[in-house]
């Protein structure tokens, strides 16, 4: 393995990390009265809209920003551009901690929590189900990320033998972090179908699976962006920019793949004029593909790109962008047409805003006690 | 059965016995001893029931209902139906004149007679609150009552304790049925009950010898086994969603349902909508001329609940108006939620901003 | 320990194929079971009194639902976790259909009880099952994770869920499955006044919908009632009917039929393709994971250039 | 020495009471009258709506129903000065007319004549003679000899049951009774007919008022009754005539049977015009408002000082200080604490029992007072308000009952002979011939009113901040009845009933004055002790209803000195 990586020593409780754990127990106590009152009793869904914000946000935009570790797999290990492989473990920590809270949200989202192993039991497991196969997929990846890792705990902690036999294996568990996501986040595409006209035909498409996989490339790299120019500036680290200039170069050739595919889809299908009614599907529509084009269009320029400024601001688009896109799918382009609506209710906002929180403190928990980003030698600075 | 065996039966007297105590009743009635075998027939002959009617805490509204009736009259009901031995709203003598036959008569018919109470039975401080013939009446009602063949609570006084009963009930009234916990004590509530629920009563008893079938409340079910909405004359109005929503507005005029007023039809059981009152014909129940039910036939609703309070619907039934193809649900947006989705936009659309711009900073310097 | 490239592909492909031949893998059925039962609800016969959804209440033990207006009446805007089944009305908008001239008709929502059930196919556990004999969608409590996948999937709404209890399940009409056995049939048509809502073997009610159509409007005809095997009849005139039976082709076709007089799209039923959105669905996955081949040779592939790269 | 009777309970008449008296040389010469039953409505109303205390104060009595209604709603209606329409105003009146003629006749027949009529005799009389005897006194259709045969053989059988039931503790043959068995007969035919047309004057009450006892179609600011002639759920046109119908027939009882039966027992029973006189000041109100504001009305009322009607006072208005200022009530002999001669509202009611003192506190009833003198109220005040005041109706059936009576008796009966035992039972079947007359102006003007297009029954109550308080007062059948309320923030705070009972059966005031029942025994003859009819004559003639008039009673027993062991 190449450079080393070091703990940040800074203090871990800091006014920051306060304000995230007063937000982390407001979302505790409304986690709690969910499992005393019922889902009702904190959400806003309804029989009309069945998956709220936990799904939309938590799980569908969650597990794509968790796609940094398998954008930056791809990237290293597949097309072998070993000269990224700093930029390893600090995406696959985001990863982990993305795809377990996930996970998380997905134990008070549904309603039967206590009878979830029977998705593991063949005698329940239908295989024409395309939840079924997202499931079980994103409970083996989170699995496997945090095999993937477990290096960094076996370092930390000094565990020589342990970390040589993981590292003669590692290359399963690295092609199985690839493989798993493309085949649950492009799952994630296929779920919106069964909802028929129930999904506007701005988004429902026999393209989904695919317009899936590449929005959560496109937001793999840009979280890895992201992530990397928030660390350099939050904990005053030396710049990366040169590194995350290359890589939204290759997130351009994503987006742009998912854009074209995008619009292909929307003009052979007749639906692109829906975009112009003025409703907030289709306003929404408009922000969406706005944002991806902006961000396409900024970073077409190789020289451009090298501004961190840009590239930052590239990724920022990308993430809003293809976030939207899968937010739109899941919520905001879904209408059963019964009437129902939907926005969330403060205290489900709170939970998912917790699980943020949660997922941010963790991250400032693991870089500052594990050698997870990239060592520099020389103390960096208390933020 | 020989006539003396039927005297010494009935009776436990000898003949000779027999025929001096009914002259001396002729004589006692201002009738010439020749009266006497008149009476000694009569008294062998099918007797009529005796009652004893009794008034505790009460109004004498429920004395008052007998007057309306035709079927049977008033003077029908008493000269011929039963034998109304004791009443005071009716006896033609007074004071120790009345109380001498009221104890006669429960002494000569112990086990036999009928036990009417109207009015509340005051328990606070040893009953003092309600005393007849210089005697706490809850005392009456405790010495007569095991004496009687059947007792019936008439009004909801006797029921249940009725009006005096009312918050902060400064007497300790109560009904019947909590004195008298032995027995089976009918309730005709009502304030007053409709005359002929309990008529029926008594007549139900007389013809079949036995008590009507009661509720859990001891209340004949022939008259209170149903709400008063199931049979309401409005209900109609009221499954349509067409509500009077004040004395004389439009809906009132066109007879809509009156719920909304704080009829308490939804949760009193009674059959003023098909019974009527005083037998006028349509509409003559509050509820027909316009006026919300304040629910005195029910325990813990008439005088305990406000008249313009609304009744709870506890066996909602569907409305007759079936709801539209597509129901537009309520906007479920509320400003915390829009509060908590706009910060959490801006902090994270700020922190971007922050750190593209520390970004760009640093690479310039 | 060190694994051979086979040895991983060979690991792999078994796995492909334990989950390939899973106990629930079963083949797609698109063709209705042959003692299919079913409804024929013909809104022209209902008199929107809701004797069914009151029938329906007690047939199924369930609560009032005053979830309407003020919650003064048992009366659900749509099917709801206590409702199995609603009557709606669609009443004339004067400003937009003057030319119009059925001004007002009933609509009987409840499960359709699909020939290919999007919920069937959608749920992860096999919680929803169409019963092989009589093709009535029953759900198992004892399997279901309370995904709500079934509400998405569910072209007509159907399934709901008890978001107010902290031991929730989902409910929806299982066409009185329980009765069954007794020898009774559906509350709704047991208990239906006028022979609107019909219950009976779906070819039959198939015949007597088409029978329906071909009638002349106004004339005085017999109509069958409650259970169209028993031969109970009543006497209506003939409405003008729609020349559609809602529910025999869409989406594959149901097992319950609708006939009106109005435009199924007044009554809330949308224009449906012939082809179920579960087909589509079922096509895609199963293109890319049948018999998990193409994942695996993925696998393998990455194992390769992982192993290559790694270094 | 005097002999002390106590007679408990007083039969016929509503509530529980308790009369004792001292009979010297064959005369009551003092009395005491005790209510042996209170309730507590008073306290219960506190911290109430005022719009539904109506419901509860009618609840005080079942007999005087409606009464204790119409006075709770004028009462809150007065502290808010609220308007009533005028469709509201004449179904109001017309319901009060209706509860007041049955009430009448009612107490005439059904109360008080087995005072007078001796049932047992009517057996032994002739029922061909006692027809004809009808027959030259009246008119009336029902007076068949085969009638009168009917009657007597229902009651010959009745009594051959030896059943007697409630007739089995009357005084029959009891010296006092005087009339001739054919009087008896008729007396009786007519307690059976009017049974009848009591209940034919009470569906008036029941088509508007919902039923009776106890009305509910009462609000605070009209009445609940819609009107829409064209409307299927509210006071049709069938309605309407139906109660005219009754009306009609009603008013043919009145003045050819209860007029004359009450003129003619009178004019047999003439001693008795000279005793129970009592106290003669007279008190009444107006009554059957004409407007909206209750300004003008059909019947007058006002005050009588010492039965001299040259110095009547008339009561104007509902508003009229003269009477909402000049009611005090006395304490000095009933068992409270506190200041005497309190308006009633400041009215309190803390009880101090100190036992029975003859000549200290003696009695649970307080004694008002207007301007500071004992009144007697009842039909008998309002006549000779009314007859004063020269209204026209009152005047004809005045003089018509007296010369029925004079030429009875043979001798001329003018209208002094009213301030008696008798004159009461006279006032009340004149007052009943002028409810009459009343119930037909009211129709008529509810008619007018309908056709003239209104249909306004009510106006809504709105109760302001801060502290309100009103009168209600009514002309009773049993006589002036006033409540008084105090309202607080939409509050009941305070409420006082000053009832007819209260005024008649108070005792002494602080000038230890007798009130009406105290005054009016006095001198009352009493034949038997053991069986003192004629004490139940005297009360029974003021018709008391005490469940109206006992305000509190003593939570420790009333223990009393017994004089006889007669109890």
């Amino acid at each position: 393995m190449s450079p080393k990586s070091a703990p940040l020593s800074s203090r871990i409780f800091t006014w920051q990390f306060a304000f995230f754990l007063l937000i982390a127990c407001c979302a505790t106590f409304f986690i709690v009265k969910r499992f005393i009152f019922g889902i009702g009793s904190v959400a806003n869904m309804n029989n009309g809209y069945p998956f709220g914000i936990w799904i939309a946000l938590d799980v569908v935009v969650g597990t794509a920003l968790g796609c940094g570790g398998y954008a930056m797999a791809l990237l290293v290990y597949v097309a072998n551009r070993g000269q990224y492989h700093p930029l390893v473990r600090p995406a696959l920590m985001a990863s982990a901690f993305g795809y377990s809270l996930a996970g998380l949200s997905v134990v008070f989202d549904i309603g039967r929590y206590w009878q979830m192993y029977n998705m593991f039991l063949p005698q329940y497991m239908n295989l024409n189900s395309v939840m079924l196969e997202v499931g079980l997929c994103i409970a083996t990846y989170t699995t496997v990320l945090w095999i993937e890792f477990a290096p960094t705990f076996l370092e930390r902690f000094g565990l020589k033998a342990p970390l040589k036999t993981l590292s003669k294996m590692l290359f399963i568990f690295i092609a199985l972090g690839v493989l798993l996501p493309t085949m649950h986040q492009s799952s994630m595409g296929t779920l919106m179908i069964i909802a028929g006209y129930k999904l506007s035909p701005l988004w429902q498409t026999t393209w989904l699976p695919l317009l899936f996989l590449f929005s959560a490339l496109c937001m793999g790299y840009a979280i890895v962006i992201f992530e990397g120019v928030l660390s350099q500036t939050g904990f005053k680290r030396p710049s990366e920019a040169p590194m995350l200039a290359k890589i939204s170069r290759v997130m351009n050739w994503c987006l742009g793949l998912f854009i074209g595919l995008r619009f292909f889809d929307l003009f052979t299908r007749d639906a692109f004029g829906l975009a112009f009614t003025g409703t907030t599907q289709a306003n929404l529509f408009l922000l969406e593909n706005g944002l991806l084009l902006a961000a396409f269009i900024l970073l077409l320029s190789p020289a451009l790109c090298k501004k961190p400024a840009i590239h930052f601001l590239g990724g920022c688009f990308v993430l809003a962008g293809s976030g939207l896109f899968r937010f739109n799918t899941y919520i905001t382009g879904f209408d059963p047409l019964t009437g129902h609506t939907y926005f969330p209710a403060a205290s489900e906002i709170t939970i998912t805003l917790g699980i943020v929180a949660i997922e941010i403190m963790a991250y400032l928990i693991f870089v500052k006690t594990l050698p997870v980003l990239p060592s520099i030698g020389k103390e960096p600075h208390k933020i | 059965m020989r006539e003396r065996d039927i005297i010494t039966q009935r009776l436990g007297i000898s003949r000779r016995d027999f025929m001096k105590f009914c002259s001396a009743t002729a004589v006692a009635m201002g009738l010439d001893a020749s009266f006497a075998p008149q009476i000694a027939q009569a008294i062998t002959a099918a007797r009529r029931p005796p009652v004893i009617w009794l008034h505790g805490q009460e109004c004498t509204g429920c004395t008052e209902t007998l007057l309306r009736p035709s079927h049977p009259t008033l003077d029908h009901l008493i000269l011929d139906l039963i034998s109304l031995d004791y009443h005071e709203t009716l006896c033609a003598g007074g004071g120790h004149q009345a109380e001498q036959v009221m104890h006669q008569s429960i002494k000569e018919n112990e086990g036999k007679f009928i036990l009417v109470i109207e009015g509340a039975v005051p328990v606070k401080d040893g009953g003092v609150y309600c005393q007849v013939g210089g005697k706490p009446f809850v005392d009456t009602v405790r010495e007569i009552g095991p004496k009687a063949a059947a007792v019936i609570a008439i009004g909801s006084c006797a029921s249940w304790g009725g009006i005096q009963a009312a918050a902060p009930n400064p007497t300790g009234a109560t009904g019947v049925p909590a004195i008298l916990k032995e027995q089976t004590v009918v309730t005709i509530p009502g304030c007053p009950p409709n005359a002929q629920n309990f008529l029926s009563t008594v007549i139900y008893f007389l013809t079949f010898n036995k008590l009507p079938a009661l509720d859990s409340k001891n209340r004949p079910l022939f008259a209170y086994g149903r709400l008063i909405h199931e049979n309401c004359e409005r209900r109609p109005h009221f499954d349509a969603g067409r509500f009077a929503g004040a004395f004389g507005d439009a809906g009132h005029r066109l007879g809509y349902c009156l719920f909304k007023l704080g009829c308490k039809g939804p949760v009193t059981h009674a059959n003023c909508p098909i019974q009527l009152f005083c037998e006028v014909g349509s509409g003559a129940w509050p509820v027909g001329t316009g006026h919300p039910c304040f629910g005195c036939t029910e325990e813990g609703v008439g005088f305990n609940t406000p008249l313009f309070t609304q009744a709870k619907i506890t066996i909602p039934t569907p409305a007759a108006t079936p709801p539209p193809i597509t129901t537009e649900q309520e906007s479920q947006v509320t400003p915390l939620a829009t509060t908590l989705t706009g910060a959490a936009v801006g902090v994270a659309v700020g922190a971007a901003m922050m750190a593209g711009k520390k970004a760009t900073s640093e690479d310039e310097e | 320990m060190s694994l051979s490239r086979r040895d991983v592909l060979k690991g792999a492909a078994c796995t492909g194929l334990v989950l390939a031949s899973g106990v629930n893998a079963q083949a797609r059925d698109k063709t209705l079971p042959p003692a299919a039962l079913g409804i024929l609800y013909d809104a022209t016969l209902c008199i929107g009194c809701q004797a069914c959804m009151s029938g329906c209440k007690r047939a199924n033990k369930l609560e009032p639902d005053p979830s309407g207006n003020e919650s003064l009446w048992d009366n659900p805007t749509e099917l709801s976790t206590k409702s199995l089944t609603v009557i709606k009305q669609y009443r004339q908008n004067e400003t937009e259909d003057k030319a119009q001239t059925v001004k007002s008709g009933f609509i009987k929502r409840q499960c359709m009880h699909c020939v290919d059930p999007a919920c069937v196919s959608a749920c992860p556990v096999s919680a929803m099952q169409k019963d092989p004999a009589t093709g009535i969608v029953t759900y198992n409590k004892k399997a279901c994770i309370g995904c709500r996948y079934c509400q998405i999937a569910c072209p007509y709404n159907v399934p709901t869920f008890e978001f107010d209890k902290p031991f929730p399940q989902i409910v929806k009409c299982q066409l009185c499955d329980h009765l069954l056995a007794k020898g009774d049939i559906a509350a709704c048509c047991q208990v239906c006044p006028t022979g609107a809502s019909l219950y009976g073997p779906v070819e039959l009610l198939k015949e007597e919908a088409k029978r329906r159509l071909a009638l002349p409007e106004g004339q005085v005809a017999l109509f069958p009632a409650n259970d169209i095997r028993t031969g109970r009849t009543v006497s209506h005139t003939t409405a003008e009917y729609q020349q559609h039976i809602y529910g025999e082709k869409e989406l594959g076709g149901t097992q319950v039929l609708l006939l009106s007089s109005l435009p199924f799209a007044k009554l809330g039923l949308q224009d449906l393709p012939e082809e179920s959105y579960a087909g589509v669905s079922e096509n895609i996955q199963h293109t890319l994971y049948k018999g998990m081949i193409l994942p695996m040779a993925l696998l393998a592939g990455l194992l390769y250039f992982v192993k290559r790269n790694e270094r | 020495m005097a002999k002390r009777i106590v007679v408990d309970p007083i039969t016929r008449i509503e509530g529980h009471l308790r009369i004792e008296c001292e009979i010297e040389n064959g005369h009551v010469s003092k009395a005491w009258s005790s209510g042996t039953m209170w309730r507590g409505i008073e306290l219960i109303l506190q911290g109430k709506d005022p719009r539904e205390a109506w419901i509860y104060t009618q609840r005080i009595c079942g007999v005087c129903t409606t009464v204790h209604a119409i006075a709770s709603v004028r009462a809150v209606e007065n502290a808010l000065g609220l308007e009533i329409p005028m469709n509201a105003q004449h179904i109001r009146n017309i319901i009060i007319a209706a509860h007041s003629i049955f009430d009448h006749i009612v107490h005439f027949y059904h109360l008080s004549a087995l005072d007078w009529v001796d049932i047992v005799s009517a057996t032994k009389a002739d029922a061909k003679a006692a027809a004809k005897l009808a027959e030259t006194l009246s008119p009336w259709k029902h007076n068949s000899a085969r009638e009168f045969q009917e009657t007597q053989d229902r009651l010959k059988k009745f009594i051959s049951t030896g059943q007697l039931g409630v007739f089995a503790s009357g005084y029959w043959g009891h010296p006092a009774m005087k009339l001739t068995p054919e009087v008896n007969l008729m007396a009786a035919n007519h307690y059976f007919q009017a049974l009848d047309y009591q209940r034919k004057i009470n569906k008036v009450v029941a088509i508007l008022g919902s039923k009776t006892p106890h009305i509910q179609n009462l609000a605070v600011g009209g009445v609940a009754n819609p009107i829409n002639p064209d409307s299927q759920s509210t006071l049709t046109i069938e309605r309407l005539v139906y109660i005219k119908s009754l009306i009609d027939e009603v008013g043919d009882f009145i003045s050819d049977v209860y007029q004359i039966d009450v003129a003619a027992i009178g004019a047999m029973y003439a001693d008795w015009t000279g005793y129970g006189e009592g106290i003669t000041n007279y008190l009444s109100v107006p009554e059957f408002p004409q407007d909206t504001k209750g300004e003008t009305f059909l019947t007058p009322g006002g005050y009588i000082p010492s039965k001299n009607l040259s110095k009547f006072v008339e009561i104007k208005s509902f508003h009229d200080p003269y009477f909402e200022d000049n009611i005090t009530e006395s304490i000095k002999h009933a068992y409270y604490k506190g200041e005497s001669n309190l308006h009633p509202y400041k009215g309190e009611t803390e009880p101090n029992f100190t036992g029975f003192e003859d000549d200290g506190k003696y009695s649970w009833v307080k004694a008002p007072t207007f301007l500071g003198k004992p009144a007697q109220v009842g039909p008998l005040a309002n006549v000779l308000a009314m007859f004063a005041a020269g209204h026209p109706p009152t005047v004809d059936n005045a003089t018509r009952v007296l010369n029925i009576a004079s030429s009875i008796a043979g001798t001329t009966l003018g209208p002094e002979i009213l301030h008696s035992t008798i004159g009461r039972h006279a006032a009340r079947a004149v007052r009943c011939g002028v409810l009459h007359d009343v119930i037909n102006k009211e129709y008529n003007s509810l008619i007018a009113n309908i056709g003239s297009g209104d249909y306004d029954t009510f106006n809504a109550p709105v109760f302001p901040k801060g502290e309100i308080q009103g009168v209600g007062m009514h002309e009773a059948p049993r006589g002036v009845l006033s409540h008084w309320v105090i309202i607080k923030d939409g509050q009941i705070k305070n409420y006082q009933c000053v009832v007819p009972s209260t005024w008649n059966a108070g005792p002494r005031n602080d000038n230890d004055e007798p009130g009406p029942y105290e005054a009016a025994l006095h001198g009352t003859p009493v034949a038997d002790p053991e069986n003192p009819l004629e004490v139940l004559r005297t009360i029974h003639s003021f018709d008391p209803c005490l469940a109206c008039a006992i305000h509190l009673y003593d939570p420790n027993r009333t223990e009393l000195t017994q004089v006889t062991t007669n109890v």
